[in-house]
């Protein structure tokens, strides 16, 4: 039952898509179609829920087969705990995302938009959930194909129209390259399933095939870093995420760049947990070396050019270049602590990006301006936003009851045990980060009203800001202060996908062989 | 006997369509303009394209133990009556087009139509 | 059949390098597109032989295609030449 | 001149350097396909009743694939249309056209490119082909209409961007419920021979795969043909709506 | 096998010729021409290696849709690549 | 009503034809298809229902095919094929009137004229055909007919009016 | 001989696909015009999808597209010796619609930014909106 569920979350947001014109053209009414889409996404929420739930509660993953097929044979979604709690989180978020849209998105395209955001979250939900080097691929094009859409969504703004389409250049460009990779794959392994993948592997260890698997992981690892806006492939992110509408700057920064992380987790963590006994071991290292240097790499950029923005959206969108960075270290540790701190760090970065721009939201629309010296004092007239903006800089900040202290304080302690040195590389970066951060947050809730704010009616948006706003506090402390619940949902849900990596591979074999 | 006749016309054919095919492209090479190369691209659409789709539909009937030979022969037949009814129309649109854009210089002989437009 | 497709196949593709020399200088773009016409009609026949040289019938459907498409290309440059907007 | 020797000195170093590694290199050709491609083409008419590998593979080994990347071509079109959306509705101008010759000629091609398109997507379970070359075929049909005759004829005809989207939606609606209808029997999602009937009296239909084939030729043909329109409305119209 | 081998040769190397022709060609219409020259080519060995529900498609879309897709986009826009070049 | 199954049957034989086989399934669609086509497009396809069936318009245009492909092409084929080794050629456009009327007709007399080798029409204004030659030999519009177009018109005649 | 000649082909297409990629790539990134850089994409796609086809290639003669002739699966020993490899064929099907739509949405944003800016050449586009000042 479980497993047909898991192949049902994906789809539902996507069939939905498919509907909105005949409901459209049925009701031709503003709050039928954005609560139609509503509907679908807390069902997919709820869905979500309970397979994150039920992955909790047993000790394997589960394994969905498409049309009944077995691994190598047809499509399979591997839903590991990892995997789980990043559905959930997803699918939590763009339900609260849309929420809000239904008081700020009011023009006249509206059925374009909800559609773009169903598709797009079926995107997510799918990269999350597959198991399927070439699925992920269709995945990884649906979240882009809609992402490139969301952002030239201003359609008489030119700048939202060049962004849109610097992002779509270069995000089609890595999508190329990843499907050479799959055809990498397939012509020298045979087989396209993650699991079946990582056993392939060692089969082939002669040079042939190293410089195969060699070029698969720098495709595979380049394509990521352009997909969620890593050092060298960065300069796309601070262009685009700004120049869409708030809501949607909210699920790019949020969620869209999460599909790289996922994506990487699937090829470092599922896909070569078994060539550590074979020379692919040298490929492994440097991989793991390229990735975390990236990400140190960005998260230098991202800190710095923070500090000089006056766009407070691109001011955000900088920000999620550095945090992306972090991620990229820890997750390129290959060990169970930057496991371990990359899920805490994606969870809480999501949350916290998104409330952070859905905040912002509600001062531009009520100041009309995105600069920084404009929004001062905007946080004061508005106390809901202004709490949520509060709150989710502080814990982008990393200050100590919001999630965002432990969640560097576990990166920091994976770094350590990796490299000393990046540890405090990645110590004086946040702390150049606090610094743009600190200045934002004076600025918007303390410095004086000096233009004249509309009043915006946004009643719902504020609703869920405070939503969110409850969630990341209810986070940062549960998981703070009580450590057993840190142990038994982050824990567990590394310690499955490293330490215990052969029994979860060994029960997916098994599951994918028995009819 | 009838199939050998059948593939032996088709053979013929399809050769004789690889010599004009070559001469029309030699045609296009050799000539100096757009006006005279789309008499090449004539031939090479009617002898070089539909007499040996012609042909390989008469060798497709003619051979026994190919599978679905039915199939082939129809399936060319159909090409070369499509390319029958789109070459010319193809050729007319282009001529027509490049005179009236004016896109290519030539030295003609007479040109009516020009004489005709300046009226 | 064999033997006869291996003597067409060569004047054939000796026909298509010619005439992609020509779409390559073609000085002006009709003189292009006329070239690249000749080149798919060739290879309509090209590929219609080999079906016969792979004797299989599953072949033959690109080739009808190839043949109408390029007429699209036909209509849509001549459109462009004669005026500027092409939906008019 | 410079990128003729440029040309040829690429190609030279194509082929020298191909050259060199055959020789060199110890290279050997495929010469049997792999094992996974052997269960495909061992099974595929007892797994799906479809005697086509490539159809059996990308709706049914694979279909879940072709859903989303059905999803992929809606989102493009979408936002694509989301871009261009006029207000006013679209015009009515003077229609231009190309020659009055080439206009009787195109009736023909049209009708042949329709037959053609529907009996490449009407077998697409038996021979290559399938809804996607079909429809594409069917879209090439009206994007030639629209050159020779110009957009105002498809327009009077009632072939509006709205009527093509609603078609794109009921089509794409069925081809999600298709995909979707064995979950209620407890069975995955996009199977297809333990819920579809591969036999119909004795004729191959598959079962889901011609009806995705179907669904998916009328979606692409309407999509393309709402692409196609929207991108010959002339650029005057939307000088004004670029000001706003 | 030998025409199998004679055609991958051929159109490997003239796809090769179009590409570059394609990629540093000024007149976008040109170019347009030059790239459905290089589908052709690519069409044929695809075809070469018995692929033909791909010919059907890759044809479909990239000789007739591309092409229509490209002049469409020069029509609304420009023609040549750099405004001073001409 | 005639025309609607005129359509039909052509479209259903096109269809048979390209699937190249005869089994129900394959009857069925094309049934349906041609069903469908035939509705939709014949209106705008046959103007006069009254020619479609008359059985010496069939009979001459398949000798008129057959002449064409044979005895008209060779003799412009190799006349062209003269010329491009010898490049004994003087372009130009003449003027050439045409007297058939109905649009198939005309589309016939343009389809044959361009599909010979030597001639391509270029553009057709007030009932004349402008005629691209590659070896003119005469400027006189009646003359150019006699050469180029008179054999055409007259089956064109005979087949379609 | 005959074997070096198909190695060398083998070899050859390898290379020229390689060249091509690059070609492409270089055309993305360097140069200007917006619809130069689609064309680029539309060609590094194609190359991609012949580069997959070619990974299921087989060297045998004849080869034929994976399609039984009739529905009882007579011809299974012929099919399973001489067939094209059905699996990268899908892929590539898979890829072509996709690269098709992403290519349509380019193509779509590229008209709407020469309606906005008036111009296509990608740097002229990016200072003309600094000039204007973002907002």
């Amino acid at each position: 039952m479980i497993d047909i569920i898991i192949g049902v979350i994906p789809f539902l947001p996507a069939f939905a898509g498919f509907t909105i014109p005949i409901v459209y053209l049925v009701s031709r009414k503003r709050l039928v179609v954005m609560g139609y889409a509503t509907i679908i996404l807390a069902i997919t929420t709820v869905l979500s829920a309970i397979v994150a739930y039920e992955a909790f509660r047993v000790e394997h993953p589960f394994v969905f087969r498409a049309g009944g097929w077995p691994a190598p044979i047809g499509i399979t979604y591997i839903v590991d705990r990892f995997c789980a709690l990043i559905g959930l989180l997803t699918s939590f978020i763009i339900l609260s995302i849309l929420l809000y849209s239904i008081s700020y998105i009011t023009d006249e395209a509206y059925p374009w938009y909800v559609i773009l955001v169903l598709g797009n979250s079926a995107g997510i939900l799918g990269v999350a959930y597959t198991g399927d080097l070439f699925n992920l691929f269709v995945m990884l094009e649906v979240t882009g194909v809609s992402a490139y859409a969301l952002v030239m969504y201003y359609r008489n703004r030119p700048v939202a129209i060049v962004s849109g389409l610097k992002y779509a250049f270069i995000g089609s460009l890595g999508t190329s390259l990843y499907l050479l990779a799959m055809g990498l794959t397939y012509s020298f392994y045979g087989t396209l399933n993650l699991v079946d993948f990582s056993y392939k592997v060692t089969n082939y260890i002669d040079t042939l095939h190293l410089f195969a698997y060699g070029l698969i992981m720098i495709l595979a690892l380049w394509t990521f870093s352009i997909k969620s806006g890593v050092f060298p492939n960065h300069f796309w992110l601070p262009d685009a995420h700004p120049a869409a509408p708030t809501p949607i700057s909210a699920l790019l920064s949020g969620l869209v760049v999460n599909t790289g992380v996922i994506g990487l987790y699937k090829f470092l963590y599922i896909a070569s947990w078994n060539s550590y006994r074979t020379p692919l071991n040298s490929i492994m290292e440097l991989a793991s070396l390229a990735v975390i240097l990236m990400g140190s790499l960005s998260g230098v950029f991202g800190a710095l050019l923070m500090n000089i923005q006056r766009d407070v959206k691109r001011l955000i969108a900088y920000s999620t270049v550095m945090n992306l960075g972090f991620l990229f270290m820890g997750i390129g540790c290959l060990t169970f602590k930057g496991l371990q701190a990359t899920l805490y760090y994606v969870i809480t970065h999501s949350l916290a990006k998104a409330t952070l721009f859905l905040s912002t939201g509600v001062f531009i629309k009520a100041s009309g301006s995105r600069l920084l010296d404009n929004l001062s004092g905007s946080g004061m007239k508005y106390k809901a936003a202004g709490v949520a903006f509060a709150v989710s800089t502080l814990t982008l900040a990393g200050i100590p009851p919001l999630p965002g202290f432990l969640a560097k304080l576990l990166l920091y302690e994976a770094l350590f045990e990796y490299n000393i040195a990046l540890a405090i590389l990645m110590v004086v970066t946040s702390a150049i980060g606090l610094l743009a951060y600190m200045k934002l947050l004076y600025i918007v809730l303390f410095g004086a009203p000096i233009s004249l704010f509309r009043k915006v009616d946004m009643k719902l948006a504020q609703a869920t800001l405070l939503i969110l706003t409850v969630t990341i506090i209810i986070v940062g402390t549960v998981f703070l202060f009580i450590p057993e619940v840190t142990q038994s949902i982050i824990g567990s849900a590394a310690l499955q996908s490293t330490i215990n990596i052969e029994n979860y591979v060994e029960y997916v074999e098994n599951t994918f062989i028995k009819p | 006997m009838i199939e050998a006749v059948l593939f032996w016309i088709g053979a013929f054919l399809f050769i004789l369509g690889g010599v004009f095919d070559l001469l029309a492209a030699i045609g296009m090479i050799r000539f100096p303009n757009f006006y005279v190369r789309l008499h090449a691209a004539t031939i090479g659409a009617i002898y070089g394209a539909v007499l040996p789709l012609i042909g390989i539909s008469l060798m497709a009937l003619g051979i026994p133990e190919l599978p679905g030979r039915y199939a082939v022969a129809g399936a060319s037949f159909i090409t070369a009556i499509i390319l029958l009814v789109v070459a010319p129309v193809g050729s007319h649109v282009l001529a027509y087009a490049a005179h009236k854009s004016k896109s290519v210089p030539w030295s003609p002989v007479v040109d009516a139509l020009e004489k005709d437009e300046e009226k | 059949m064999e033997l006869i497709v291996l003597i067409g196949a060569p004047l054939y593709i000796v026909a298509i390098v010619l005439y992609s020399i020509r779409l390559l200088k073609g000085p002006t773009i009709p003189d292009m597109v006329l070239a690249a016409d000749c080149l798919s009609y060739d290879l309509a026949v090209f590929l219609m032989a080999l079906t016969l040289y792979y004797k299989t019938p599953f072949l033959v459907a690109p080739s009808i295609m190839l043949a109408l498409w390029v007429y699209l290309l036909d209509v849509y440059v001549s459109k462009y030449l004669v005026s500027k907007e092409v939906g008019k | 001149m410079k990128r003729v020797i440029i040309l040829i000195s690429i190609l030279a170093v194509t082929l020298l350097s191909s050259l060199v590694i055959s020789f060199v290199a110890e290279i050997t050709v495929p010469r049997s396909l792999r094992d996974l491609s052997k269960y495909y083409i061992a099974n595929t008419i007892i797994d799906t009743a479809s005697p086509e590998s490539v159809a059996a593979i990308v709706w049914d080994y694979r279909g879940l694939d072709t859903v989303y990347e059905t999803l992929v071509l809606y989102l493009a079109i979408v936002g694509g249309l989301a871009i261009f959306t006029i207000k006013g509705g679209f015009p009515r101008g003077e229609p231009m056209g190309l020659t009055e010759l080439s206009r009787n000629a195109t009736k023909i091609i049209v009708l042949l490119i329709a037959t053609v398109s529907a009996a490449i997507a009407f077998h697409g379970h038996l021979t290559p082909g399938g809804g996607f070359p079909g429809g594409s075929a069917l879209a090439v049909a009206t994007m030639l209409i629209i050159p020779v005759y110009s957009v105002n004829i498809l327009l009077e005809k009632g072939i509006t961007s709205t009527k093509l989207v609603a078609i794109r939606g009921f089509a794409l609606t069925g081809l999600g419920l298709v995909a979707l209808l064995p979950v209620v029997k407890g069975l995955e999602i996009v199977t297809n021979q333990k819920f579809y009937p591969g036999f119909l009296n004795g004729v191959v239909i598959s079962g889901s795969i011609s009806l995705y084939n179907l669904l998916e030729f009328l979606a692409v043909a309407s999509g393309f043909t709402a692409v196609a329109l929207y991108l010959s409305i002339p650029e005057e119209l939307y000088k004004g709506e670029v000001r706003d | 096998m030998i025409i199998t081998i004679l055609i991958l040769l051929a159109f490997s190397l003239l796809s090769l010729v179009f590409v570059y022709m394609a990629i540093t060609e000024r007149d976008l219409l040109k170019a347009t021409a030059f790239s459905a020259g290089q589908s052709i080519c690519y069409a044929v060995i695809l075809q070469a290696m018995g692929a033909a529900d791909i010919v059907m498609t890759y044809v479909a879309v990239s000789v007739g849709l591309y092409s229509a897709l490209l002049i469409f986009v020069i029509s609304k826009t420009e023609r040549f690549e750099e405004v001073s070049s001409r | 009503m005639i025309k609607y199954i005129v359509v039909g049957l052509l479209v259903f034989i096109v269809y048979i034809t390209f699937a190249g086989s005869l089994s129900t399934y394959t009857v069925m669609t094309g049934l349906l298809v041609s069903t469908v086509l035939s509705i939709m497009s014949a209106k705008y396809l046959v103007v006069d229902e009254k020619k479609l069936f008359d059985l010496k318009r069939l009979l001459y245009a398949v000798y008129y095919f057959v002449k064409y492909m044979t005895i008209i092409e060779i003799k412009a084929h190799m006349d062209v094929v003269k010329r491009i080794i010898n490049m004994d050629i003087d372009p130009g456009i003449v003027k050439v009137p045409v007297n058939v009327k109905s649009r198939y007709a005309r589309l016939l007399v343009m389809g044959s004229i361009t599909n010979t080798p030597g001639t391509v029409v270029v553009d057709e204004k007030n009932n004349y055909f402008y005629v691209n030659w590659i070896k003119v030999t005469t400027f006189e519009p009646v003359e150019a007919r006699r050469i180029i177009s008179e054999e055409f018109e007259y089956y064109a005649y005979k087949i379609f009016e | 001989m005959k074997f070096v000649i198909e190695e060398f082909t083998y070899v050859l297409i390898i290379c020229v696909l390689i060249i091509n990629a690059l070609i492409s790539i270089y055309g993305i990134v360097y140069r200007r015009s917006l619809t130069k850089k689609l064309l680029s994409l539309t060609v590094l796609s194609d190359t991609v999808f012949v580069a997959i086809i070619l990974a299921g290639f087989i060297f045998t003669y004849p080869i034929v597209p994976p399609v039984y002739s009739d529905i009882r699966g007579a011809d299974k020993d012929f099919l399973l010796n001489h067939a094209s490899d059905p699996l990268p064929q899908a892929l590539v099907l898979t890829g072509i619609v996709i690269g098709l739509a992403v290519n349509a949405l380019i193509a779509f944003g590229i008209i709407q930014v020469y309606r906005l800016t008036g111009t296509i050449d990608a740097r002229k586009a990016v200072k003309s909106l600094l000039e204007e000042g973002v907002e």
